[in-house]
C-alpha cells in the first residue's frame, strides 16, 4: 500500500499520544490522585490508530470501558479528558461521567461505555442515520473479545447487515475478557469468523502491526463509506497492563512469560524501528515526539487540577434537555 | 411551550387516533421515522401504525428484525445524532428485553455526556390486560421506568389523551416513553383533526368533585369514571384526576384536589405493591397530610403474574367495581 | 438409514396427533369458544415428530409461543393440554398459562414461552443440570428464523458451545416473523451459518421431510448424548397458517401462491404416500389414525368444557413454593 | 421454617461473610454451584468468591462469557431441573442486561406452569455507589424487582446479615435477589462461624426507641444508627428498623413501631421518586394513619443518574447527615 509519510506520521502521532496519556492516567489512579478505576488501552494503540486515520471529524465512533485511546485518536482535547477523569467542571462531560463515559458528542465520539456491549446498538443508530440523511459518514464500532458474546453485539451486527448500513464492527481481541482468557469464554479463535452468521465480511489482522490496521480498516470504511455495508474487522492485540490499572505482571491469570512475549510486539516500538529504517521518523525525532506528548499531558494535568469541582447545582443539571 | 388544546371535531378510535399522530407528525418534520418489528408491511399487530408504510415508503417506517436492543439502539444511536426517531416495543412486557439500552443508554447518554446530548427520541409500547394474553403480554411496567432519572412516562386514557401526548412526546427534546392501552384500543372519543399537542408534565381534572380524588392511571380513568357515577348514586362526589404524564408528575394539581376532598386513593392495573401508586400515596400524605382524614388508598393489581384463565383474569385486573368498593371502604373505615 | 416400521409409524402418528390437535383449537379460537390467541404448528409437524422420536422423557426440551406442537410430540396428554387452552383449573397449567405458557415439567418441556428467543438460556441452563448430575440426558431448545436474531440466542449458543453442553438447539425456519420474510430480517439464507461462529456443527435439512429430520436430529442428539458438545440443525419449513389462527391465505405479507405450492410438500401427505408405497402403512390405515386423533381430541375438548374454571382462590397460589 | 440466630464469635468483614456463607453452603449441598463472570479464577472482583474455585473445583465455580441473559438462563434451567444454583451479575446495574429473563422467566415460570416448578435460584449482586464509578456501576435498583410477584428480594445491611441471609436465600426452594453492597464490603462485625439462617421476610428492629421510626435499606442502616446517635445528642430516642427483607415486605414490625413512636421516616440509596421507601411510606399510612403525627419521610438519591465527580456523588448519595436532618424537618414541621 501506498501511504504518505504525512500519513504514517500522523498515526505514529496517535500512539505515541495515547500511550503517553495513558501512562501518566494510570499513575495518577494507582496514587489516588484520580478518582475510580481505569481501564488502559496501553499495547492495543494501533488500533485506535489505524481505524480513526481515516476518520473525518463528520464519522462516529462507539467506545468501551476502555475508551480513552479511542478518544485520542479521534481528536480529544487531553485537557478536557484529564479534567474528566479529574472529575471537574471543565471536563468534556463536566466531571459527571468521568473515564468510563468520557466522550465528546462534536467529535463524533459517542461515548465510553460501562456496559459492556452497550456500543453496537448505538454505533448501528448513528449509521442509520447517517444513510437516513444520504450522507457518506461511516460509523465504526469498537467492543471487545468478550462484548461479542454480549446479545447485544449480534443483534447489532445481523440488523447492519440487513439495512447495509454504513458500520465498521471493530473487534479489539486483547485474548481476555477481564481474567477470563478468550479459549474459556468462546469456542472460536477467531471472532471475525462470526461475520457470515450476519452475512457482512470478516477479517482478522495483527493489532500490534498499526499498518495492517491501516489498510484493512480503510478498506473496510471505504466499503461503508460508498454504501457497501457493514464489515467485521478483529485486530489481535494485547492489554499490557492489568484489566483496571497498571500491574498486569505477577497476576494469576496469565504467565508473566506472555506479557513479555506481547510487550516485545509493543505497537509503537515496532512503528518506530520500521519508519527510522525507512528513513521516515528518525529515533531522534520520535523521541522528540513523545516529549512533547508528555508535556502535554502534563500540562493538562495541572489545567485539570487547578479546575475547579462542579458546583453542587450541577447536580440536577444536564439530566433533561429543555425544550422549546 | 404552549399547549394547544383545539375543539374537538369528529370521533376517532383510540388505535386511529395513535396512527394518526404519527402520520400527521411525519408530515410536519422529515427527521421522523418510525421502526419496529411488523410496523410497516404488517401497520403493527395492533394496527398503530396502519397506511404508514403507504404513505411514507420503506424508508420511513421501517420493519426490523426481532431484537429489541437493536431497535432502541437504532433509536438511540440516530436521536444523539439529529433524527427524531419513534421507535416500538410491540408489548411492555418486552421491555425486560431492552431494558439497558433504555435505562442506562437513553436515559444517561445526556448526563454521563455533561448535558451534550440532546435525544428527541419516542419510545412506544402497548401495556395491560384483558383478552387473556396471560403473564408475559399483560403487564403494566410504567413503575420501572418512572424511577429512572432522564425519560418521560406518559400514559394517555383515551384517543383524545393518545393523541395529544404522543404529539408532545415526539416533539419533546427527550427521551419520552409513550405508554398506549390494548384494551381501550377501540374506544371512541371526539378527536381534533389538526395536530394538537397535551402538554407533558400536566395533570388534567376530568371529573370534578367534592368529597374524594380518585387518581386514576391510563385505563383506570374511564373505570373511575364508571365508579365516580356508582358513587354519585350514593350522593359522593368525587373527583377523577388524569395525570396523563407520570414522569414527571403533577403532584401540585393532586394535591390541590386532596386539600379540597380530604380523602383519595390511586387506581391503576399495576400491581399494587411498588406501583406508581405508592409514590403518589407518598406525595399525597407527605405534601397534604394536614388535610387527610383517611389513609390514601391503592388499587392495583394483587401480587401475582397475570393469569390466563378468563374468569381469574377479570378477578385480577381493577375495574370500576373495585375502585367504588375501595372508596367506600376508605370512607367506611373513617366513619 | 435402518429405521424400524415402528419407529415410523410412530412418526407419522405424532405428526398426525399435532394435526388434529391443532385444526380442533384452531377452530375453537376462530369461534371464540378458546380464549387469547394461538400460534398453530400446522405445516410444521414434521419437525416435533422427527427430533421428538429421538427423545425419551428423562430428556427436556424448550418451546416458543407455537407450542402445541412439540409437547403433543413430547407425550402431552390431550385433556390436559385442551383443558389448559380452555383455561380450565385441569389444565396442564391449572388454566394460568393458556397456550403460550403450555408445558409440563414431568415431560421435560419447560414450556412454551410468549418471550421470543427465551428458550436458549433456559436450555442452557437444563442442558448444564444434566452435565452437572452426570446424566446422558439431552436437551432440545426450539426456536424460530426470527428468534435467530434475538441476543438471547447468541449467548446461549455460545456458551453451549464453549462448556460444550449437551443441547441441541431446533432452527424451525418458517421463512418469517410473524408478517417479516426471512430476507427481510437477516441477511443470510441459512441460520446453520450462524453454528460456525460458535464453533460447533450446523446442519440444515428440509423440514418437511420427517425422516430427514429424523436422521439429522438423530446424529446431532446422540454427538450431545455421548458428550460431543451442541449443534445447531436447521429445518426449512413453512406455516400454512396465519401467523396467529388459522387463516394464512388472501393475506399482504405472502402470496396465495407461495402458500399453495409450500402445501404440495405437506409433511404428512408426503409422508403417507411414501409409507404406502412401501407398504409399511395403507391408506386406510392411516385414515383410521387420523379418525382415532379426531376422537381423543373430541374427547379431550368435551372433558376441557365440562371442567370447572380455577376458583377465584387459585388466583394467589403458585406465585411461591412453600419451603419447609 | 425455624431461624437459627446463632451466638456470635468473632470479627469478620462483609465480604468474608458472603464467602463463608457460600463455601458453607457448597460443602452441605452438592447440587449447590456459582456461576458467573470471572468468580472462579478471579474469585470475583469483588472477593466474595475467593478461594471457592481451590476447594471446590471448575464443575462448580463457573466462570462464564459476559452474557447476563446466558447466565441467568443457566441458573434458571438447572433449578427447574433439580439444582440449587447461586448465580452472580456482578454489578446490579447489570441487570438491565437480563431483566427479560429475571421477570418473565425467573418470576414467572412457576405461577405460568401450574405450580409445578420448583425454582431454588439465587441471584447475587453488588449495589450503592461511593467509590465513584458514575452512572453504571452504581445503582440501587430494587424496587424493580419488589413490584414483581414471583421473586424475593434481600439487602443485608452488614457482614451478620450478609451471611445469614445468604443462607436463607439459598435454602429457599424460590428465586431470591440477593443484593450485597459494595462499599460495605469492608464493614467488620461479629459473625458466627456456623451455618446460620437470618429468616427471610422478618424484619430486625436494630436500636429499639420510642420517639421517631427510621426504616433503613442496606447500607442506610450503619448511617440510621449514626443519625440515631447525632439525634440522641438532642435527647430523641429514634427506633431503627431493618427490614433486611425487602419482598415479602415485613409490614408488621414496622407498623408496630410506628404506632409507639407517632413518627417515621424511610432511608434507601436508591431514586427516591418511586424508590421502595414509596411502598413503605404508603403502607405505613395505610396501617397506621391514626397513629401518625406526621408524614412520613422518605430519605432517597435526588432525581438524576449517579455522578462520577466525588463532590457531586457525595452531594448524591445519601448519608447519616441527611437522614437526621430529616428526621429533624419532620419533627419541626410538627412544631
Ligand atoms: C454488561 C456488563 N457485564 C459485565 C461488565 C464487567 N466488565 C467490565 S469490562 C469486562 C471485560 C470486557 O472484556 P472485553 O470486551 O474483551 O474488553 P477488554 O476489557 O478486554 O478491553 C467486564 C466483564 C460490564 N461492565 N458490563
Ligand atoms: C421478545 C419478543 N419480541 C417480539 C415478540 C412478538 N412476536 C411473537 S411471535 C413473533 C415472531 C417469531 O418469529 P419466529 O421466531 O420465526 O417464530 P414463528 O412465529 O415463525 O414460529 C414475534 C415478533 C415476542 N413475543 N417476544
Ligand atoms: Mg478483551
Ligand atoms: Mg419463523
Amino acid at each position: 500500500m501506498n501511504v504518505s509519510t504525512e500519513a504514517l506520521r500522523d498515526m505514529h502521532l496517535r500512539m505515541v499520544r495515547i500511550r503517553t496519556f495513558e501512562e501518566e492516567a494510570g499513575k495518577l489512579m494507582e496514587s489516588g490522585r484520580v478518582p475510580g478505576s481505569l481501564h488502559l488501552y496501553v499495547g492495543e494503540e494501533a488500533v485506535a490508530a489505524g481505524v480513526m486515520a481515516h476518520l473525518r471529524d463528520s464519522d462516529q465512533i462507539t467506545s468501551t470501558h476502555r475508551g480513552h485511546g479511542h478518544l485520542v485518536a479521534k481528536g480529544g482535547d487531553f485537557k478536557q479528558m484529564y479534567a474528566e477523569l479529574f472529575g471537574r467542571s471543565t471536563g468534556y462531560c463536566k466531571g459527571k461521567g468521568g473515564s468510563m463515559h468520557i466522550s465528546d458528542l462534536d467529535l463524533g465520539m459517542l461515548g465510553a461505555n460501562g456496559i459492556v456491549g452497550a456500543g453496537p446498538p448505538i454505533a448501528i443508530g448513528a449509521a442509520f442515520s447517517n444513510q437516513y440523511r444520504k450522507t457518506d459518514n461511516v460509523t465504526v464500532c469498537f467492543f471487545g473479545d468478550g462484548a461479542s458474546n454480549e446479545g447485544t453485539f449480534h443483534e447489532a451486527a445481523n440488523m447492519a447487515a440487513v439495512f447495509k448500513l454504513p458500520v465498521v464492527f471493530v473487534c479489539e481481541n486483547n485474548g481476555f475478557g477481564e481474567f477470563t482468557r478468550q479459549e474459556r469464554h468462546q469456542a472460536i479463535q477467531d471472532v471475525a469468523d462470526r461475520a457470515s452468521g450476519y452475512g457482512m465480511p470478516g477479517v482478522v489482522v495483527d493489532g500490534m502491526d498499526v499498518m495492517a490496521v491501516y489498510e484493512a480498516a480503510g478498506e473496510a470504511i471505504m466499503r461503508a463509506r460508498r454504501g457497501g455495508g457493514p464489515s467485521l474487522l478483529e485486530c489481535k492485540t494485547y492489554r499490557f497492563y492489568d484489566h483496571v490499572g497498571i500491574r498486569g505482571l505477577g497476576v494469576a491469570y496469565r504467565d508473566d512469560s506472555e506479557v513479555l512475549e506481547w510487550r516485545k510486539r509493543d505497537p509503537i516500538t515496532m512503528f518506530e524501528r520500521k519508519l527510522d529504517e525507512e528513513g521516515l521518523l528518525s529515533a531522534g525525532e520520535a523521541a522528540g515526539i513523545h516529549e512533547t506528548a508528555l508535556a502535554e499531558v502534563r500540562e493538562a494535568i495541572a489545567f485539570a487540577e487547578a479546575s475547579p469541582f462542579p458546583d453542587a447545582s450541577a447536580l440536577l443539571e444536564d439530566v433533561y434537555t429543555a425544550t422549546d | 411551550m404552549t399547549t394547544v388544546e383545539a375543539k374537538p371535531t369528529r370521533q376517532l378510535s383510540y388505535v386511529a387516533a395513535v396512527s394518526e399522530a404519527f402520520a400527521q407528525l411525519m408530515r410536519e418534520d422529515p427527521d421522523i421515522f418510525l421502526a419496529g418489528e411488523d410496523v410497516a408491511l404488517g401497520g403493527s399487530v395492533f394496527g398503530v401504525s396502519r397506511g404508514l408504510l403507504k404513505e411514507f415508503g420503506p424508508e420511513r417506517v421501517i420493519d426490523t428484525p426481532i431484537s429489541e436492543s437493536g431497535i432502541i439502539g437504532l433509536g438511540l444511536g440516530a436521536a444523539a445524532t439529529g433524527l427524531r426517531p419513534i421507535v416500538d416495543i410491540m408489548f411492555m412486557d418486552f421491555m425486560g428485553v431492552c431494558m439497558d439500552e433504555i435505562v442506562n443508554q437513553v436515559a444517561k447518554m445526556k448526563y454521563m455526556f455533561g448535558g451534550k446530548a440532546k435525544l428527541p427520541l419516542t419510545i412506544h409500547t402497548m401495556a395491560g390486560g384483558g383478552g387473556s394474553m396471560a403473564a408475559q403480554h399483560s403487564q403494566s411496567l410504567e413503575a420501572w421506568f418512572c424511577h429512572v432519572p432522564g425519560l418521560k412516562v406518559v400514559m394517555p386514557s383515551g384517543p383524545y389523551e393518545a393523541k395529544g401526548l404522543m404529539v408532545a412526546a415526539v416533539r419533546d427534546d427527550n427521551p419520552v416513553i409513550v405508554i398506549n392501552n390494548k384494551v381501550s384500543l377501540r374506544m371512541q372519543a371526539d378527536v381534533p383533526e389538526e395536530l394538537y399537542e397535551i402538554e407533558l408534565g400536566r395533570a388534567h381534572v376530568v371529573r370534578p368533585g367534592t368529597n374524594f380524588t380518585i387518581v386514576a392511571i391510563g385505563r383506570m380513568v374511564p373505570e373511575s369514571l364508571k365508579a365516580a357515577e356508582m358513587l354519585a348514586a350514593d350522593g359522593l362526589d368525587v373527583e377523577v384526576i388524569d395525570p396523563r404524564t407520570l414522569q414527571p408528575f403533577d403532584t401540585a394539581t393532586v394535591v390541590e384536589s386532596v386539600r379540597k376532598t380530604h380523602r383519595a386513593l390511586v387506581a391503576h392495573e399495576a400491581v399494587r405493591f411498588g406501583g406508581i401508586g405508592a409514590e403518589i400515596a407518598a406525595q399525597i400524605q407527605e405534601e397534604a397530610f394536614d388535610y387527610l382524614d383517611a389513609p390514601v388508598g391503592r388499587v392495583g393489581a394483587p401480587f401475582s403474574p397475570v393469569p390466563f384463565s378468563p374468569p381469574l383474569e377479570k378477578e385480577y385486573i381493577p375495574d370500576a367495581g373495585r375502585v367504588a368498593a375501595e372508596v367506600r371502604r376508605i370512607l367506611g373505615k373513617q366513619v
